[in-house]
């Protein structure tokens, strides 16, 4: 009897740092070893994957990398994924970012798409353009979506911009697309001045913003919300190009699955031994 | 001339022009190189490069705060020291080029993973936080723990795959009530954040000026 | 893969091990190596990457011929009067001016995307539509309408509108639950991309794992030799 | 969606209602200020859990930690709650002889709004009698960096075992690393959140918690300042208009009118 008790009162209040050492051990585990395991694909990643794939060589997108390199772990599968699809249909890009971290991540992605690049002679300056950290606040988004050469005058590289495919851009309504993958830096700045203008915007952003993002799908200034990596392993699904989300699912499938054990567990300890010993505290 | 500075009444006008400069063009159906819009545009502007600079007054906060370390030779001084020659060696970093040498490897040896570990550390603290938090102690608990669990297993990607019935209810509570709660919450923090700012116009929030929250 | 790519990783994996070593729960030395090194050098990050921004947007603009943005520089430079106990009243006239454009840009927008269009994406057909679109806003329209009675303050919750309020204040918990897992799932994401980072492609695993076994090896040894509160800075 | 319904003459199309109701804002705030009567506003039951938690720190001898938040907008809407929820716990605290530290910094703002807490901390203990008890390193700077300031006050947490940890206003992903220490050391767990992810998280780390807008509303409820008070009644009415909107838009869009979409088209 009392050896059952004291498996209750473990189950009710165990050291917190076993939860921590087997999310640790869950998480590194499969990716040393990757395998692929099937997904099922949500209609908020078919809804984008829709209005990615209708774009044309005509079309001119802003990349928005509004994430500090934390949350571009999280996002690169969608990145790269979308980018991916957008060099394969000949849209235009041009690359932005809105935190100091991120100057260094369009580097990372365009290496790791290098063969798509070659492949459909994608070439800088032509089809793609990388400004770098134009967006330091919203002061910055709103200048650029009024009078955007006179916000921009070089690119990252600190050459002029001039005689570039930024010649066509004038200000919110030339672009056909804004591709924004975030951690909600400036998210909403490019919504009141962009989306609300009218700019379509379509969002991949981390996994912590879903319930603050998806508002604005439903009131139709987001075109789509892709989340998390789910929805950047689901779009690699789409495409038929496995990458970095689905070799990292089945972390992911197995980090959700501790949790769930350990509150199956704690509600076992809570009835057996908690609720005889104390009364609840506050809600 | 520092009365100009001192005085409420005068920057609050000033607060309160470069408000409208901003706020009416926006509104008015005119081309966007009507006069009124130019203004407001370089307005924008300006308001982005002067925010550029407060940085300093960090930077400056940091070299003080690690100086008091030294001076008083606090346990782990050392520590402060070591910070502050690494703001100074990132400058001088930069000088030697941005896409490769030491710049670049510091980006990526140093500053990029710790800030992701920074954000990603908090995965443990929720797990933590579930397993004994989601216990059903009353209704209100109860609800938390039965949406949560629904949503918990519809997220890891097998379970939809093996188990496809999970996938319309994970979606119903996600895209409904989750979505919902961000609504009502955008709706009512909406027009808290408009009242504070008319209230900031109306001269009621002067703190916000740098006057001191009584006296001056 | 060269010697720069293996030092960067090398390097990555030991400091970000260090900064893991927080969930031990005691405060540590290499803890703090990892923070001061973060601090140290995304500060002087930062500092570059505004100095970028002042130069491209603004000196560039005046020498382009757009000789207000001097402005910006002056009032930027004014702002820095902060530091000084006696003359941080001349950074008054710089914050009126960039509070004021700052409320001007949230006010002028926050009332359409965060009021009315709100509003107008909760109108939503309740009959003549598929059962699941039926469900789904008939969810939203009372979740949404219940919960926003919860947060009425100028009035006593009484009658009708108490039980509407108390309904709510459930449904937030029903909400509450969904949400959380969502944020449970984002930080995972971020996680799982971090570790990726050090496990894909495979040469990079024993950096991780040698970093794992020598940084957690090393706090637990100075905690059972009681060093660690000696070893690691005062707050 | 419906054409709009009305456009005022020289206002850019669908930007007319937002006119007006920010123009409505505006008018309701200046009328309250102006009849200077003072609101009626419910009491937050939060606030009990507050006074309760500082009443027991001094029973057990042991200090508070109360925080208003990391301020990343300097003194904003959430920022100004916290201060006033820190002012009455600074009034608590000095009522019962309990030490409260107040962990201040996190961001480059932050230091635009210390001072003032500093000036709170100070007034509340001057009104006790008790200003040369007035220890500024109560409030230390921890720094201007998110996530040193984190570790800074976990630090303090580890060492000092508070009784109490109240944190409200304008903090960040940071507070679920604080929630959770605090709660690992025992301590009454009392936080508020400002945006709705944050929330739900802090909802289960915490002992209690002030949701969302019971900040704010909390903060005008112990204020004098009818001003204050004023603005949460603002805040009021508009709620009254959206749910009016959308029980109104709701039933007649399903009778097959779209006048309300009109206008909020408008």
């Amino acid at each position: 009897m009392s050896e059952k008790k004291g498996l209750m009162r473990f189950l009710a209040e165990y050291d917190r740092r076993i939860i921590y050492l087997l999310i640790f051990v869950v998480v590194i585990g499969p990716l040393l070893s990757p395998f692929i395991l099937p997904i099922s694909v949500s209609p908020d990643t078919q809804a984008y994957y829709n209005v990615i794939d209708k774009l044309g060589p005509n079309d001119i997108v802003m990349v928005v990398f509004d994430t500090e390199f934390s949350g571009f772990m999280e996002l690169q599968s969608g990145i790269l994924a979308s980018m991916r699809v957008m060099i394969e249909k000949g849209a235009k890009m041009v690359i932005a970012v809105s935190h100091p971290e991120a100057t260094g991540i369009p580097e990372l992605v365009l290496n790791q798409l290098a063969d798509v690049i070659s492949r459909k002679q994608y070439t800088y300056g032509k089809d793609y353009v990388y400004l770098g950290y134009i967006f330091p606040n919203e002061a910055a988004v709103a200048a650029t979506a009024q009078d955007f050469h006179g916000a921009v005058r070089q690119d990252y590289y600190g050459k002029s911009i001039e005689g570039t495919l930024l010649d066509k851009v004038k200000d919110w309504s030339s672009w056909s697309l804004i591709s924004d993958y975030t951690t909600g830096i400036q998210s909403q700045a490019l919504i009141n001045h962009y989306g609300l203008r009218g700019t379509p915007m379509i969002v991949n952003c981390i996994g912590v913003m879903v319930a603050t993002q998806k508002p604005y799908v439903s009131s139709g200034i987001y075109k789509a919300l892709l989340q998390s990596m789910r929805g950047g392993a689901e779009l690699e699904y789409l495409i038929g190009v496995p990458g970095p989300g689905l070799t990292a699912m089945n972390s992911f499938t197995l980090g959700h699955y501790v949790l769930i054990i350990f509150i199956v567990l704690g509600n076992i300890g809570y009835f057996g031994y908690t609720r005889y010993k104390q009364k609840p505290t506050g809600g | 001339m520092s009365a100009f500075f001192r005085s409420k009444e005068i920057q609050l006008a000033i607060l309160i022009l470069s408000f409208l400069a901003v706020f009416i063009p926006y509104f008015l159906n005119i081309p966007s190189d009507h006069p009124l819009n130019v203004f407001s545009t370089k307005l924008i502007l300006i308001a982005g490069i002067t925010n550029a600079f407060t940085l300093a007054l960090a930077v400056y906060s940091q070299f003080r705060r690690g100086l008091s370390f030294v001076r008083r030779r606090a346990r782990g001084y050392i520590f402060k020291i070591y910070m502050m020659t690494a703001i100074i060696l990132m400058l001088i970093f930069w000088t030697m080029g941005e896409t490769t040498g030491p710049y670049h490897w510091v980006m990526y040896a140093i500053i990029t993973p710790l800030s992701s570990v920074n954000y990603s550390i908090l995965v443990f603290y929720m797990a933590s936080t579930g397993a004994r938090a989601f216990r059903a102690r009353n209704a209100k608990a109860l609800l938390l723990l039965i949406t949560g669990f629904v949503v918990l297993l519809y997220q890891a990607p097998l379970t939809g795959a093996i188990f496809p019935a999970i996938n319309p209810l994970g979606l119903y509570f996600g895209n409904t009530f989750a979505m919902a709660a961000g609504r009502m919450f955008l709706i009512s923090v909406t027009v808290g954040a408009i009242v504070f700012g008319v209230r900031v116009l109306m001269g009621k929030e002067t703190q916000v000026l740098g006057f001191g929250s009584e006296k001056e | 893969m060269d010697l720069v790519e293996i030092s960067i990783t090398a390097v990555g994996a030991f400091i970000s091990i260090c900064m893991f070593t927080t969930l031990y729960g005691k405060s540590n030395p290499l803890y703090a190596l990892a923070e001061e090194s973060y601090i140290g050098f995304a500060t002087g990050l930062t500092v570059v990457v505004n100095l970028l921004y002042i130069y491209r947007t603004g000196i560039l603009g005046i020498q382009a011929g757009d000789t207000i943005l001097i402005v910006g520089i002056i009032l930027g430079i004014m702002i820095l009067t902060r530091i000084s106990k006696k003359y941080s009243y001349i950074a008054r006239l710089p914050l009126a001016i960039t509070i004021g454009a700052q409320f001007g840009l949230a006010l002028r927008t926050t009332i359409f995307s965060g009021f009315i269009d709100q509003i107008k994406g909760t109108i939503l057909p309740l009959f003549n539509t598929d059962m699941q679109s039926m469900i789904y806003n008939w969810t939203i329209a009372i979740s949404v309408i219940l919960m926003l009675t919860f947060f009425l303050y100028t009035m006593e919750l009484k009658g009708p509108l108490g039980l509407g309020a108390s309904i709510g204040e459930y449904i937030m918990y029903i909400c509450f639950g969904a949400i959380f897992a969502q944020t449970f799932m984002g930080r995972l994401g971020l996680f799982v991309g971090f570790m990726q980072n050090y496990t894909v492609p495979p040469w990079k695993i024993p950096y991780l794992l040698g970093s794992l076994i020598i940084v957690f090896g090393a706090v637990m040894i100075l905690d059972k030799l009681k060093l660690l509160e000696k070893l690691t800075p005062e707050e | 969606m419906g054409a709009s319904l009305f456009g005022i003459p020289g206002i850019a199309s669908g930007k007319s209602l937002g006119l007006l109701l920010d123009i409505l804002i505006v008018l309701i705030v200046i009328y309250y200020i102006r009849s200077g009567k003072k609101l009626f506003i419910r009491r937050v039951s939060g606030l009990d859990a507050i006074e309760e938690a500082v009443g027991r720190a001094a029973e057990m001898g042991k200090p508070v930690v109360c925080s208003f938040g990391i301020a990343w907008n300097g003194f904003d809407y959430w920022t100004m709650a916290g201060l006033a929820i820190m002012a009455h716990v600074a009034r608590l605290s000095a009522k019962t002889g309990t030490r409260l530290i107040v962990p201040t910094g996190g961001s480059t703002a932050s230091m635009i709004v210390r001072p003032v807490a500093e000036e709170i901390v100070r007034t509340a203990l001057m009104l006790e009698g008790r200003e040369d008890e007035f220890n500024p390193n109560d409030l230390p700077f921890m720094s201007d960096q998110q996530y040193a300031y984190t570790g800074g006050y976990i630090g303090i947490l580890q060492r000092t075992k508070p009784a109490a940890v109240i944190m409200t206003g304008s903090h960040a992903s940071e507070a679920m690393n604080i929630a959770e220490t605090s709660n690992a050391i025992g301590a009454i767990t009392i936080t508020s959140g400002s945006y709705i992810s944050n929330v739900a998280a802090l909802a289960c780390a915490s002992d209690y918690i002030l949701i969302g807008e019971e900040a704010p509303a909390a903060s005008a409820y112990l204020s004098d300042d009818p001003g204050l008070r004023s603005s949460i009644r603002c805040q009021d009415i508009f709620k009254w208009i959206s749910i009016a909107l959308l029980v109104l838009g709701l039933i007649t869009f399903n009778a097959g009118s779209d006048f309300f979409l009109r206008l909020l088209s408008s």
